[in-house]
């Protein structure tokens, strides 16, 4: 297609934040409405993604490629394929009722939170479509800076505090992938004499195992930390928590998806050997992640760190289906990250909404909030089902097909794993109860108004998706799993061309310099 | 006099020698303006300077293409020559336009100011261009008599004065060495031109003859002082705290700038053939530089010491090019240098529209809430805060990856992961900035902002670039590896 | 007899100076720095430098010295009080640290070293040293010589800017110096 | 084949639910409860029709397939959404959509008066569904839809009163421990799917032999699993716990769900894959034993309980005790034939007991009623026909069943089975005529405003229950003893069962004739004993309660088993949640990541002693700099 | 003639001396001095390279290194002077309003 079709998906809404940034700083209503205008426009362009993708046709589409830093080998290089096209429709989908959500929630400095947002959407719809390392490293990183202000300046108590553990602790695991991304860039140079970074030529290239692990790790320590994966996860509970409540939907339905998204494009098919050797240490922390992740959740008294460690442990189920490394365990993984998108993004909007009406998100604040808020309570429920995983809503989909390829894998995993479809029940429930059933326990409680219309309206979508990924998943699996075996075929491919590959130094040969003299 | 006409001493190529010329040039005429009384408030002592710099600017550009080499070799003018000039006039350039207003601000007498700004200026222009010790020597100490006087400028004030003594004595103390060691190398090589030194070195069994050791060593000890290099940095954020904080801008990019262009020269030039052997010390001094200047930066609370001890650690980045070597390493360091002007001469710059009259002071809380009161200052102290960080997408970013890449391909493997673990330390001190320009309030009274028509110009200058190198690199690429290829 | 006349002018050299360094009155450190020079300038012309010995006594003993005494006498400082286990600390250290650097420059010119080729067999030295200089000078050293124009201006430019009385460039009410203020939090 | 509509069985209560959701409360009493009962009704009648056409089939080819749509398909694994009917799904939709249908008409005079009378029809027609997809379902997985689907609804329903804390912690209860079941089923299902490549039921069943060897590691394990999985939806030990809780629940809720549907699953899902089963008598046996022990222990917790609904709920414990049994010693028609005849009477008693709720004004404490017979007729004769059935006197339908299962325990070489049958027969007896007495018979032990307001209820509660009892009498007589080449039931089921070796009754007809005297005896001799002990003697009950206290006090704390989950597993589980909370999380994962910055920070606070202000220091390490780098160059 | 080895031995003691003297000292006007010393050990050292290798480029420099010198001392000297204004001490280990 000659329309830049990509480039205007990710820089349209930079320009519509400028727009939004432009306006008066008091007139609160137009930039709410423009806002949404923009977001919503956004996800009409994206929606071509859905309907104009062909699954089955190998290679990228919607592809672009221009030079960018010739001097570097960088180049400007957009595609999607299904991977990147449903994680682009969940950023949509997900930043669109953000922004509808957030309209009475943020009365200071609306302008600047809604250009935020927006410049946020670019940054991470530049990450999921970059196909050229360095880009897609420029974007990843950029994409802090809006998270960080957003929390910082529209977060609660300790808003400082956090904010700046999440850049300094999402930095610190990205740095070292940019060393190793110039490590590739070079073994690329030194092997083939072509100077890129371009994710194709990498992918064609390959690398002694002994190298791919230190490769791996560099990678796999800066996704980790974003999934969060178990010992890397202790940023996201503050940053939840302090974050305003559309961060919280951004963060906890996109943001996390970049890391296992990370894992999925990079760290697998480009180390497949390194992969394959880390895959019983990534299993386990991701296994242990589950169970952790719904423990600690158990006992939490906020409800926004309770939802903040669920996604601990929904996350590990992501990534223990990526590492069972059959197509069953990526579709499943695939699906949890747009079903976890989903639900978690509608279960921190659904906290906001009872933190407007009552500024307190302390479980023990509520109690028999059924009786004033019956719709609030039936939207909660059919949340809280599906991402305790029930047949019939999206989250069982991802669950199971995760299990299922675990299990192909090793039944071991499979079976720790499913323990943990114990424990998020348990978790869940039990917060339900003590929110939403039993006699109202404190009086403030009781006058409380239940969803208006336009919340109403935020939520109506989010259940649509719940329910229609349950029970009809087949269009999403259709157009994930050519892309996802494709994947797996190429991780297997490179494995046996690495296998006996000698590992080789940089160290550029002394010829080199003397030529430049 | 039969001297001047014969034309094998002076095969002067006037345009390459453009610079030098209007800038002394310039010094003159704004000491003479001096002769007649300016009208209260007059600007004439920058217009001058701008006009100045212009000149210098365009004559260096006309002749960008011309490879010379004057007076026997003393003063070369190539691709290296070039990039360096054009960087230390539009330094000094962007310093003019910040203390524009801020001299008139500060009562600082103009005609003095500027006069000295352009003679450190041309200092500065023959360290990089000079390819002979002495005048690298000469041009080291025009730089720095000039800045001991603009650091002591406010004379009546203890800081600055405090500031000029310390950077003067140790200054002083550190040309000594330097000299000494000229002196040595000289007894060494025979020469104190770079080139023949080079090819002197090259061909003789090296790093074993002792002058020539300890002369290196005493050479790279006077320039590593001028660019605040771990051990001899410690002057460096007294010196930037007590001076006026334009100066402390020009300074802050000049003088590094300056001292780094010398010692290219010197170490991968002159000394290339024993830069091997010097590989493990300069890591050290590379890794402590950029360490201790970033972890002494975690806690200042003051913005002027805070950027300071941040120019050492940017000092240790490049020091890590230097350590890498070869065209890659110089064009890197080149790359970063320029970069690390821009967006530095930025940050100071934003302090000097804040310094509250005669306060030099400006702490991190005096920050607070300015970030939405001054949207335009708001965003480009925070920018340039990334930028610094190295956060993409700012030149500061592309400045490290081709840097550390640099590195990474001379197989500087440690080195480079310190590197990077560094910047991540980095930001953190970046970020408190941000912190309180958008996320605290202030406690007193806001502090008042004095804007001023060059102030915005400046800004929105090195804003400008930051960003265009942020996220085009390319020419700017292209230019610093051109720049080497005469060097090496 | 050369040899003799140097070792000499060197024996005094180092006692000078060391008197320089130890001596608790600036003046009288200053008078000694005088006679360092002196004795240096001597050995300048056993070297065959006699151009720079005479300018070592003119511009050094007789300029900079001058000039020295002359801003000691005006500031009229007598005897540093130079007591305190602190200073005391700091001078042992200075001793230290100094006589290592020493010692182990001498132990590294200790090995096999050696000067460089002859540069410029243009300009021998012959009787006359002084013509050489100037013609050295004035021909190949031009342009570091007008270097040093710019320099020494801009040294007169300096000097006026700080050495110039308290008045226009000092503000109407300078600020009393907070001395309790450090430059960390 | 779109013929017989399966799909549509299932559909007509989605399609309830989805009005009811729509319409809301548009809707009104009388419309919602026209539309719940008139969707279930039509599912009844649409399920009749698809029976008949079944049944017009030839007896081998018994079985209709429906494919809807394929739910997912990832690679080799392929899951539909497709329905199927055979004789035993048949049995099962039938009972199901009837009993429901029964239920439902109930519950319009039982909720009458309350508040959110909507929402509980929401849930019923939502739980109507899920349970018609599960007994139709064609493959495991949807099986599993169907399976978690009931289960959720009977979370739904058993928190139906939101407010009554209990109400919401047995419920919380019941979905946890079945969870824990599903986790069983969840693993039972990946094995088969890892070993025969599909979920359907078909290829399954057709794979297995080939694959599995016979009591092979691989298939006991699996069939273990999936009875995990039983265990929990059935109520059989070890997750039995959350049934009696579940009582918490509206009346008809408990006979709906927690009698004649959803707690029968097990048993259905057992009887459904007996080809796996057979192939592991390891499981078998486990299944027997388990059953066997859950009938009499249940049983006896049964003895001691005082409130009505509860003594019922081990009462079908103990009766699914009795199934599960059966499914054990390889009977399964035995099994869903005593599900069937379980269903309408345990369902009558339930009814019964609500119908009784109702009328004392909400005393369910058998220690308050008494004398009731006169006051309720319709309750007291349709309770008294349920309870002679489950306690298995002929010809009511109980009788004919469990006689079945007991004597297909003793002919299957299980007379240790078989003899905790009976005496499980003597206890069932004994507790449910001493509910039947304290509830109807004696002198009345009413609080007076009860008395006051006591009132037979209304007709659409009656209707039910009469028809109930109807087929409470007739229910068995499908299947008599002592029929040539198998009663008609089994001969209906045969299809299903033939593929297993269905061990025949090989006894001599003199032995027969002997087991039908033991349990008639044992019943008999309970009813007899209870009669005594509570009616003609109290005292004498009083007395004997006094020599067995100690068991009595065990019975009635149902042997402590609730405590001793709490000591075992909830405790130690929320005291590690704790700490991984408090100390690992906060303490030493997030103590690393600010251990870094703190640290940092104090090397900042050390460095800046360094840089004291005074030229000499500088000086000094500016030399001591110098001088270092000499020495690097001294050492070589 | 003299051996090099003296007069390079000699302007090594005396660059020491001269290290020493800024080290220990905590007059300004000493240090000065003190760094004086060293440059003009420096200047020795070219002086006697001049005469080694024969060529007069070392005087050159010696000369210029005097220029520098000198202007050095003015401003240094100048600063010094407005210090005692100010503080009225040429103390350095007195002065330390700006550290940390």
């Amino acid at each position: 297609m000659t329309f830049p079709w990509l480039t205007w998906l990710v820089f349209f809404p930079l320009i519509g934040a400028a727009l939004v940034a432009l306006l008066p700083a008091t007139a609160h209503r137009a930039v709410r409405l423009w806002a949404t205008v923009v977001a919503l426009a956004e996800l009409a362009f994206s929606l071509p993604l859905w309907w104009r993708l062909v699954p089955a046709q190998p290679g990228w589409q919607f592809e672009e490629r221009h030079r960018w830093i010739p001097g570097l080998g960088a180049s400007y290089h957009l595609g999607a394929d299904g991977i990147s096209a449903l994680l682009v429709l969940l950023t949509t989908v997900l930043t669109a009722i953000a922004v509808i959500g957030a309209w009475t929630a943020v009365d200071k400095r609306p302008r600047e939170f809604f250009a935020l947002l927006l410049v946020l959407e670019a940054g991470m719809l530049g990450t999921f479509l970059s196909l050229d390392l360095l880009l897609f490293y420029v974007f990843w990183e950029a994409m802090l800076v809006p998270m960080y202000l957003l929390i910082g300046v529209w977060g609660g108590q300790r808003r400082v505090y956090a904010a700046v553990k999440f850049f300094l602790y999402t930095m610190a695991g990205s740095v070292l992938m940019l060393v190793a991304i110039l490590w590739l860039y070079f073994l690329q140079r030194n092997a083939t004499g072509i100077v890129t970074f371009d994710l194709d030529a990498f992918y064609r290239l390959p690398i002694a195992p002994a190298t791919q692990m230190w490769l791996f790790l560099a990678f796999a320590l800066a996704f980790a930390i974003k999934v969060p994966m178990f010992p890397f996860h202790t940023w996201l509970p503050d940053a939840h928590v302090e974050a305003p409540t559309a961060g919280s939907v951004i963060l906890a339905a996109v943001l996390l998806k970049m890391g296992t998204y990370g894992f999925l494009r990079f760290a697998i098919p480009l180390f497949p050997n390194a992969s394959h050797t880390a895959a019983p240490w990534v299993v386990t922390l991701a296994i242990i992640g589950i169970l952790y992740g719904a423990l600690v959740a158990m006992v939490q008294p906020d409800l926004k760190k309770l939802v903040a460690y669920s996604s601990v442990s929904h996350l590990g189920f992501c990534m223990l289906g990526l590492y069972a490394m059959n197509v069953q365990g990526f579709a499943g993984s695939l699906m949890q990250m747009l079903n976890h998108g989903v639900s978690t993004g509608a279960l921190f909007l659904l906290v906001g909404v009872i933190y407007e009406r009552r500024h307190t998100r302390a479980i023990a604040d509520f109690g028999g909030l059924w009786k004033p808020l019956p719709v609030f309570a039936s939207v909660f429920l059919v949340v809280m089902l599906s991402s305790i995983g029930l047949p019939g809503t999206n989250g069982f989909v991802g669950e199971f097909l995760v299990l299922l390829g675990a299990f192909r894998t090793n039944w071991a995993w499979a079976a720790w794993a499913a323990s943990g479809v114990i424990l998020s029940a348990l978790y869940m429930l039990w917060m339900f109860q003590r929110v939403m059933f039993g006699p109202v326990t404190h009086a403030e409680n009781e006058k409380l108004s239940d969803l208006s219309g336009r919340e109403r309206l935020v939520f109506a979508p989010l259940l649509l998706l719940i329910v229609w990924m349950g029970v009809a998943p087949q269009p999403f699996l259709d157009r994930m799993t050519p892309a996802l075996e494709r994947t797996l075929e190429l991780s297997q491919m490179r494995a046996v061309m690495s296998a006996n590959v000698k590992p080789q130094a940089l160290e550029t040969a002394p010829a080199d310099v003397e030529g430049a003299r | 006099m039969n001297v001047f006409a014969a034309p094998h001493l002076l095969p002067v190529d006037w345009f390459a020698l453009g610079a030098v010329m209007a800038l002394s040039a310039g010094l003159l005429v704004l000491l003479l303006l001096e002769l007649l009384p300016a009208r209260p408030g007059s600007s004439r002592g920058a217009i001058v300077s701008l006009l100045t710099l212009a000149a210098a600017g365009a004559s260096v550009f006309r002749a960008r293409g011309a490879a010379r080499s004057l007076f026997g070799g003393m003063f070369v003018h190539d691709g290296f020559t070039v990039f360096f000039t054009l960087l230390f006039l539009s330094i000094a350039a962007l310093a003019v336009l910040w203390s524009w207003d801020y001299v008139k601000r500060t009562r600082i007498n103009q005609a003095e100011y500027y006069a000295l700004l352009l003679s450190s200026t041309l200092g500065m222009i023959l360290m990089a261009a000079s390819n002979d010790l002495i005048t690298i020597f000469l041009g080291l100490e025009l730089m720095s008599l000039a800045l001991y006087v603009m650091v002591g400028f406010r004379r009546s004030q203890l800081e600055s004065n405090e500031a000029a003594l310390k950077y003067f004595l140790l200054g002083a103390f550190a040309s000594g060495f330097l000299l000494y060691g000229i002196a040595l190398l000289y007894g060494a090589t025979g020469t104190t031109n770079l080139t023949r030194m080079a090819a002197f070195v090259a061909d003789s069994p090296l790093g074993a003859n002792p002058l020539l050791v300890i002369g290196g060593l005493l050479l790279l000890v006077g320039l590593a002082f001028k660019v605040s290099a771990v051990p001899f940095h410690m002057w460096t954020p007294d010196a930037y705290e007590g001076a006026p904080t334009t100066v402390t801008a020009f300074m802050s990019a000049g003088a590094k700038a300056a001292g780094f262009a010398a010692l290219l020269r010197v170490v991968l030039h002159a000394l290339a053939g024993v830069h091997a052997h010097w590989g493990t010390l300069l890591s050290v001094i590379a890794v402590l530089t950029m360490t201790v200047g970033n972890v002494s930066a975690l806690l200042q609370v003051n913005l002027k010491r805070m950027l300071a001890y941040s120019s050492i650690a940017h000092a240790g980045y490049v020091l890590v090019a230097v350590v890498a070597g070869g065209p890659q390493g110089a064009s890197a360091a080149l790359f970063y240098l320029a970069v690390y002007s821009v967006m530095n001469l930025g940050a100071f710059g934003v302090l000097t529209l804040l310094g509250r009259g005669h306060d030099e002071r400006v702490n991190v809380s005096d920050l607070n809430g300015l970030g939405f009161r001054h949207p335009l200052l708001g965003i480009a102290l925070t920018l340039f805060m990334l930028s610094l960080g190295g956060i993409p997408p700012t030149a500061g970013f592309m400045g490290k990856v081709y840097l550390f890449g640099v590195a990474l391909r001379a197989g500087l493997v440690p080195l480079v992961i310190i590197g990077v673990l560094n910047s991540v330390v980095s930001v953190f001190y970046y970020l408190r900035v941000t912190v309180a320009l958008y996320m605290d309030e202030p406690k007193s009274e806001p502090t008042q902002v004095n804007w001023a028509a060059p102030a915005v110009v400046a800004l929105l200058a090195s804003l400008a670039l930051t960003l265009w190198w942020g996220v085009a690199a390319h020419d700017l690429l292209m230019q610093a590896q051109r720049s080497v290829v005469g060097l090496l | 007899m050369t040899p003799f006349l140097f070792l000499g002018f060197a024996a005094l050299l180092v006692a000078s100076a060391l008197m320089v360094v130890i001596h608790r009155n600036p003046v009288t450190s200053a008078l000694f720095l005088v006679l360092a020079f002196c004795s240096l300038a001597g050995i300048y012309l056993l070297l065959g430098a006699e151009f720079v010995g005479m300018v070592q006594i003119i511009v050094y003993a007789g300029a900079i010295m001058v000039l020295f005494l002359f801003v000691i006498m005006y500031l009229n400082l007598s005897h540093d009080v130079e007591s305190g286990v602190q200073i005391a600390m700091r001078r042992a250290l200075g001793w230290v640290i100094g006589a290592l650097v020493v010692a182990e420059g001498l132990l590294l010119a200790g090995r096999r070293w050696f000067p460089g080729p002859d540069a410029h067999p243009i300009a021998p030295l012959h009787p006359g040293n002084t013509q050489a200089v100037g013609e050295a000078l004035y021909t190949r050293y031009l342009f570091p010589f007008e270097i040093t124009s710019i320099l020494l201006l801009v040294a007169m430019v300096g000097v006026i800017v700080i050495g110039r009385g308290r008045g226009a460039a000092a503000p109407p009410a300078a600020p009393p110096p907070d001395l309790t203020r450090g430059g960390g939090s | 084949m779109t013929l017989p509509l399966l799909w549509i069985v299932p559909a007509l209560p989605l399609a309830a639910v989805a009005l009811n959701l729509l319409l809301g409360d548009r809707l009104g009493r009388r419309g919602t409860a026209w539309l719940a009962c008139g969707a279930v009704g039509a599912a009844f009648l649409f399920a009749l029709r698809a029976v008949v056409t079944l049944a017009s089939l030839p007896e081998s080819a018994r079985v209709l397939v429906e494919n809807a749509y394929t739910w997912m398909r990832v690679g080799e694994f392929r899951a539909d959404v497709s329905f199927m009917l055979d004789p035993l799904s048949a049995v099962m939709v039938l009972v199901v959509t009837g009993v429901g249908f029964l239920i439902h008409v109930y519950s319009t005079g039982y909720m009458a008066h309350d508040a959110s009378f909507r929402r509980f029809f929401l849930y019923l027609n939502l739980f109507m569904f899920a349970m018609l997809t599960l007994v139709l379902a064609d493959n495991f997985l949807l099986m599993f839809v169907g399976w978690e689907g009931v289960g959720l609804c009977s979370y739904l329903l058993i928190g139906f009163w939101y407010e009554r804390p209990a109400a919401g912690e047995a419920g919380k209860k019941a979905f946890v421990v079945n969870r824990i079941g599903d986790f069983g089923f969840l693993l039972g299902m990946f094995m088969l799917f890892a070993w025969c490549g599909s979920l359907n039921y078909e290829r399954v069943f057709a794979a297995a032999p080939h694959v599995f060897p016979l009591g092979g590691a691989v298939i006991t394990t699996a069939t273990l699993l999936l009875f995990l999985g039983a265990t929990g939806k059935s109520a059989q030990i070890p997750l039995y716990v959350w049934l009696p809780d579940a009582m918490e629940g509206p009346t008809p809720v408990s006979a709906l769900i927690h009698a004649a549907t959803m707690v029968t699953a097990g048993v259905y899902m057992l009887a459904r894959c007996h080809v796996l089963f057979q192939l592991a008598p390891t499981t078998l046996e486990v299944v027997a034993v388990i059953g066997a022990a859950t009938a009499l222990f249940a049983a006896t917790i049964g003895i001691a309980q005082n409130d009505i609904k509860r003594v019922l709920a081990y009462s079908t414990v103990s009766q699914l005790g009795y199934m599960f049994m059966a499914c054990g010693v390889g009977a399964f028609t035995a099994g869903i034939f005593h599900l069937m005849t379980h269903a309408f009477f345990k369902a009558l008693l339930f009814l019964g007991a609500g119908s009784v709720i109702h009328a004392l004004s909400d005393e369910q404490d058998l220690r308050r009623m008494g004398g009731l017979s006169s006051r309720l007729p319709w309750t007291h004769a349709t309770m008294l026909v349920a309870t002679i059935a489950i306690a298995g006197i002929p010809p009511f339908a109980g009788f004919f069943s469990k006689d079945e299962i007991l004597s297909a325990a003793f002919a299957n070489g299980h007379p240790g089975v078989w003899l905790v049958g009976v005496v499980g027969a003597v206890i069932t007896a004994f507790y449910m005529f001493r509910l039947y007495i304290l509830c109807f018979r004696g002198p009345s032990r009413l609080s007076h405003e009860a008395e006051h307001h006591l009132h037979e209820s209304p007709r659409s509660m009656i209707a039910p229950l009469v028809v109930l009892a109807a087929l409470s009498i007739v229910g068995g007589w499908v299947g008599p003893p002592m029929q040539e080449g198998g009663h008609a039931f089994e001969r209906w089921l045969r299809p299903v069962f033939a593929s297993g070796a269905e061990a025949p009754h090989a006894l001599p007809a003199g032995t027969e004739w002997a087991l039908i005297a033991v349990s008639i005896v044992a019943a008999v001799a309970g009813i007899v004993v209870a009669f005594r002990l509570y009616l003609q003697k109290p005292e004498s009950g009083t007395a004997l309660q006094e020599r067995f206290a100690p068991l009595q006090r065990m019975w009635l704390h149902k042997y402590w088993v609730d405590e001793f989950y709490d000591a075992i597993v909830v405790r130690p589980l929320a005291a590690l949640a704790g700490w991984c909370w408090r100390f690992w999380d906060s303490v030493i994962v997030d103590g690393a990541v600010n251990g870094v910055g703190y640290t940092l920070e104090g090397v900042s606070a050390l460095l800046r002693l360094f840089q004291t202000g005074f030229v000499g220091t500088y000086a000094l390490f500016f030399a001591l700099g110098v001088a270092a780098l000499l020495l690097h160059f001294l050492r070589h | 003639m003299i051996p090099l080895s003296w007069s390079l031995t000699l302007s090594a003691v005396l660059f020491g001396i001269g290290i020493i003297g800024v080290l220990v000292r905590r007059n300004a006007l000493v240090i000065f001095m003190s760094i004086e010393l060293m440059l003009n050990a420096a200047n020795l050292v070219f002086v006697a390279f001049s005469r080694a290798l024969d060529s007069v480029d070392g005087q050159v420099f010696v000369f210029f290194v005097m220029t520098v010198a000198a202007a050095e001392v003015a401003v240094g000297l100048a600063i010094i002077v407005n210090l005692f204004r100010l503080r009225e001490t040429v103390f350095v280990d007195e002065i330390n309003l700006l550290k940390g």
